[in-house]
């Protein structure tokens, strides 16, 4: 018996209940953003309709119920990735925030002209846009570890940038244009040993994987609550709390303050100094249920299932889909729930476009990640991603519908590329 | 699938109009959509009395934007250059003939772009300079 | 019969029907936080239980719609306010961030060491502590104008600030402290003959007022959508086109990108531009059905509904609770669905307790205006503030709760103040 | 409301026990609670056996944050210093003797805080000087 019964999961996906065209969604975008189970829709809910005010300030009963279910979601998020106290987490938008609130706050206290920055040619826009726009105020440097053929990061290369004694190293934890687990925890101690502070883009691993801060041993990790079954609007950042405590606001505003004058401020205890303005309190809720969602359903499930998912992916495909082209780690062990494909001679637009037509949603482009596209030497690629409402049906019919899509085009039997073609 | 990417699309596609390159363009651009990746280049000559003469691109992309930019570079071919102005969204879409959903309305009209450009291009240019037989600058767009 | 029938409104909050020991909940802290309407429920449950999906990416059925509902909501807001192009909307999380926003892009980049920006002594700290920030990392200066004693802005001691030609004028349309509404548009015209940007927060002015920002011929307008009925999360800088496209990103990552190289990246166009991430689609499409619920109202009919409602507050304090201290305005036309007030010998703390007993529920503390309070010579009040859900009936149980404080404090007849009581 | 507010917590409110100053006190702080506004100046005198001797408070603030420095102030008059360390949360919930939510928890706890940290100064002062008969200082905290 499968320790995950995606026929049970799924009924807890309203989404599912909804007909596309006669037929339920084969939704494999999750890497985008996530399904939301019921007991997420219903926590906001719940905050919408049933004690809707704001936090920290309400000597009233809503507002006690408000302060004390954010509150215990932070808890939760804290649990989560087992972070030993939960003021180390701050609550913000989503890991894009989180990795700007380090880059504005921690950065530019502490990086100087010079100093170097090492991240790595699989990361996310997220994680290299706001250290260019730091490295571009301080004008430092930016190092970029190497990718392997198989789509892993050489560690040769890696342990050559440590050699310049860079002051941050900041990568993901698992690739999401092509699903590639980083050896984080050995990654963190040799540039710990290197002297630098290690900030760990959990984007695309909070969702899949069993996450432990403290046996990672980063300084900061960052993640999006979206992506984990959660609602827009919220993520967190975790970092130790020596380190937020001793770097500066990000923005200014209220909740963020102790006392407040004309001309001088002084400022909260970390996390709320982090915490400007209004939070968003029904997103920090929602996402607190949906961690607990997936506590019970059990992480290590979670991810034996999509690793069990994703084998079979890459052999159905294999399999079933000539000629195609898939990037990234043979082994599953290498790879979290991202299958990241080409048909050759299709555009992945097309491809994209054609599998709507069959209720199946997969991603098209570079994924937010450029760089990492040159190297794989693509404009654009196909992506299908999973989470625990995905089973094998999905990807059955991802395959017949890559069938049919080659079929379309093959048309008078050969799929040529249009840059074959000359005049 | 018939009516989202009919036979005349994908022939286009497989086997574009104009595909090449000319060399000694009046006008040239290289339009690009980056969140596709597509990307085309689009050369005209232009007659003396003002009609599109030659018309050549290369690039790659979706079947979309290919077939768009084939249709449109024989839709031109021979026109006053004065009219093109005149090409707007409508008569790419009807070119193509099937629905463009939102997403994709990028690549349909990437061709009509680079077009505009390429004549904006040219204007500019040719004000710059007041030689004729040098051929027009090839910048990016977007 | 009055425009706006408070009875049939509550119906539309689902708050109304919880029970509340025995009663409904007189919700008196509308300025803190606003309640949510069932469309706006449904708005934010409909995307995340019928077409979950990212924006801006997706080449399939959900991703589309969701696409097409947050830009909607963008169109909406943007016409919410009068501003001529929905491009001039960026999203934000809150009028906080709006601001933090503004500071960081365009004052880091426009301003320079012995710049003067102009505030007002009656700001939130939202628009105040950014703008220290600001200051101190530039060196430049803040003033502040004068608050009169009923409640006003001094007009004369503004007019003596812009001889110093600021760079910035920002001040608040609608005080949340004490309600005062500003002649915002006529101090937008002596601030541009100054030659100053101005920056209006309008946080509490968009819940309870029309507002036309081409009228007003301001710079930038910001405001909360969780204070308009909306979700939390979501919010909303507006600003002139010309400013957004010359002004550097804020926050760096997806979706603000136009192409992103290793070490150089071109940015996206507005609005997106400062729109790094993952938005919070939830909450703009909640925002956008709070807008269009509050168009089919009618703007017109919810400022008179509060005007009368503000009037009716104050004769009804005065009348039946003793020595009642009310702050602001004396005039319901200068002021908004806002009253302050204390009880002399009662600290706002025990007021609020004491209230929320009978399920009345008011604001206690400084209201995030520590300045304002200083000026008032109190370090906290009470606050009442309104809504179009708000009517006559929780002004009564405020009143009749309010003589109920004075009767338990009286105790022996006499409430004494302890700082009168000495060893 | 009576369970919220009894009789023995408005009593001490309004007629607050060691309501006053000390001329020479050896132990002194200033502890406040920035959200509420609320603020107490806590003055001890100590015995040369080590038992606190005269204590006084002054200050502003709600019921709760009053009525628990008076209780308070009364409970630790007489006791070893030593002991006053093993003072918790509990006790000065119990003084009190009603239910505080969790946003009056600060109110109530105040007292014990500022106590807490006028004998740290205390501890902080007399390390380093030497003499015994110059006031501690007094600072501001939180
Ligand atoms: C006038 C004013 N400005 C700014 C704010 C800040 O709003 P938010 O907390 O939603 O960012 C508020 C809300 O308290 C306000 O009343
Ligand atoms: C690895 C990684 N990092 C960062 C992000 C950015 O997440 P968000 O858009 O929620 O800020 C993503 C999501 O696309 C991601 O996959």
């Amino acid at each position: 018996m499968p320790p995950i019964d995606p026929q049970l999961i799924r009924a807890d996906f309203p989404i599912f209940e909804r007909d596309f065209g006669g037929r339920r969604l084969a939704y494999l975008d999750s890497a985008a953003t996530s399904l939301k189970p019921r007991p997420v829709i219903d926590a906001v809910n719940d905050y919408n309709s049933r004690y809707t005010a704001n936090v920290h300030r309400g000597i009233y009963t809503t507002g006690e119920e408000a302060t004390a279910a954010y509150e215990a979601a932070r808890v939760t998020a804290a649990r989560f990735i087992g972070a030993p106290d939960h003021h180390e987490i701050v609550f913000v938008r989503n890991a894009t925030e989180a990795i700007n609130l380090v880059a504005y706050s921690w950065g530019r206290r502490n990086l100087r002209q010079a100093d170097t920055i090492v991240l790595t040619e699989l990361e996310h826009h997220a994680n290299l846009v706001p250290w260019q726009l730091l490295s571009q105020e301080k004008d430092a440097d930016l190092e970029f570890v190497a990718i392997d053929d198989d789509g892993r990061l050489n560690q040769q290369s890696f342990e050559v940038l440590l050699r310049t004694r860079p002051k941050l190293v900041a990568f993901t934890h698992v690739s999401n244009g092509i699903g590639t687990i980083n050896p984080v925890k050995e990654m963190v101690a040799k540039a710990k040993a290197a002297g630098a502070l290690v900030l760990i883009d959990g984007a695309q691993a909070v969702p899949h994987t069993a996450v432990d801060v403290v046996d990672l041993g980063c300084d900061f990790y960052v993640f999006s609550g979206h992506k984990v079954l959660g609602p827009t609007g919220s993520g967190a950042l975790w970092a130790r709390r020596e380190l937020l405590e001793e770097m500066p606001p990000f923005m200014g505003g209220g909740e963020m303050i102790r006392e407040v004058h004309l001309r001088r401020t002084t400022f909260n205890d970390v996390p709320w100094k982090f915490e400007a303005g209004t939070p968003d309190i029904a997103a920090a809720i929602g996402l607190g249920a949906a961690l607990d969602y997936l506590t019970a359903i059990g992480m290590d499930h979670v991810r034996a299932h999509e690793r069990a998912l994703t084998g079979y992916a890459l052999e159905t495909l294999q399999e079933h889909v000539p000629d195609i082209q898939i990037y990234g780690p043979p082994s599953v062990d290498d790879r979290a729930g991202i299958v990241t494909f080409n048909l050759p001679g299709v555009h992945p637009h097309d491809v994209a476009t054609l599998l709507d037509r069959e209720a199946i949603a997969i991603r098209a482009g570079h994924h937010c990640t450029q760089p990492l596209h040159e190297r794989l030497g693509e404009t654009a690629t196909c992506r299908a991603s999973f989470n625990v409402y995905s089973d094998r049906d999905d990807i059955d019919r991802l395959a017949a519908g890559l069938r049919k899509v080659q079929r379309v085009f093959a048309g008078d039997g050969v799929a040529t590329a249009p840059v074959a073609a000359s005049r | 699938m018939d009516d989202l990417y009919r036979d005349e699309i994908l022939e286009h596609y497989r086997h574009p109009h104009n595909f090449g390159t000319l060399p000694e363009p009046d006008a040239v651009y290289e339009g690009s959509n980056p969140l596709c990746g597509d990307r085309i280049t689009l050369m005209l000559g232009i007659n003396d009395d003002g009609t599109v003469g030659e018309v050549a691109f290369t690039g790659r992309g979706c079947a979309i934007s290919q077939a768009s930019t084939s249709m449109l570079t024989d839709e031109i071919k021979g026109k006053p250059i004065s009219e093109l102005a005149l090409l707007g969204k409508d008569d790419v879409l009807e070119n193509l003939g099937i629905e463009i959903s939102p997403a994709r309305l990028k690549c349909a009209l990437l061709s009509l772009d680079t077009l505009r450009r390429a004549l904006a291009s040219r204007v500019a240019w040719q004000a710059s300079t007041d030689s004729d037989d040098s051929p027009a600058p090839a910048t990016s767009a977007r």
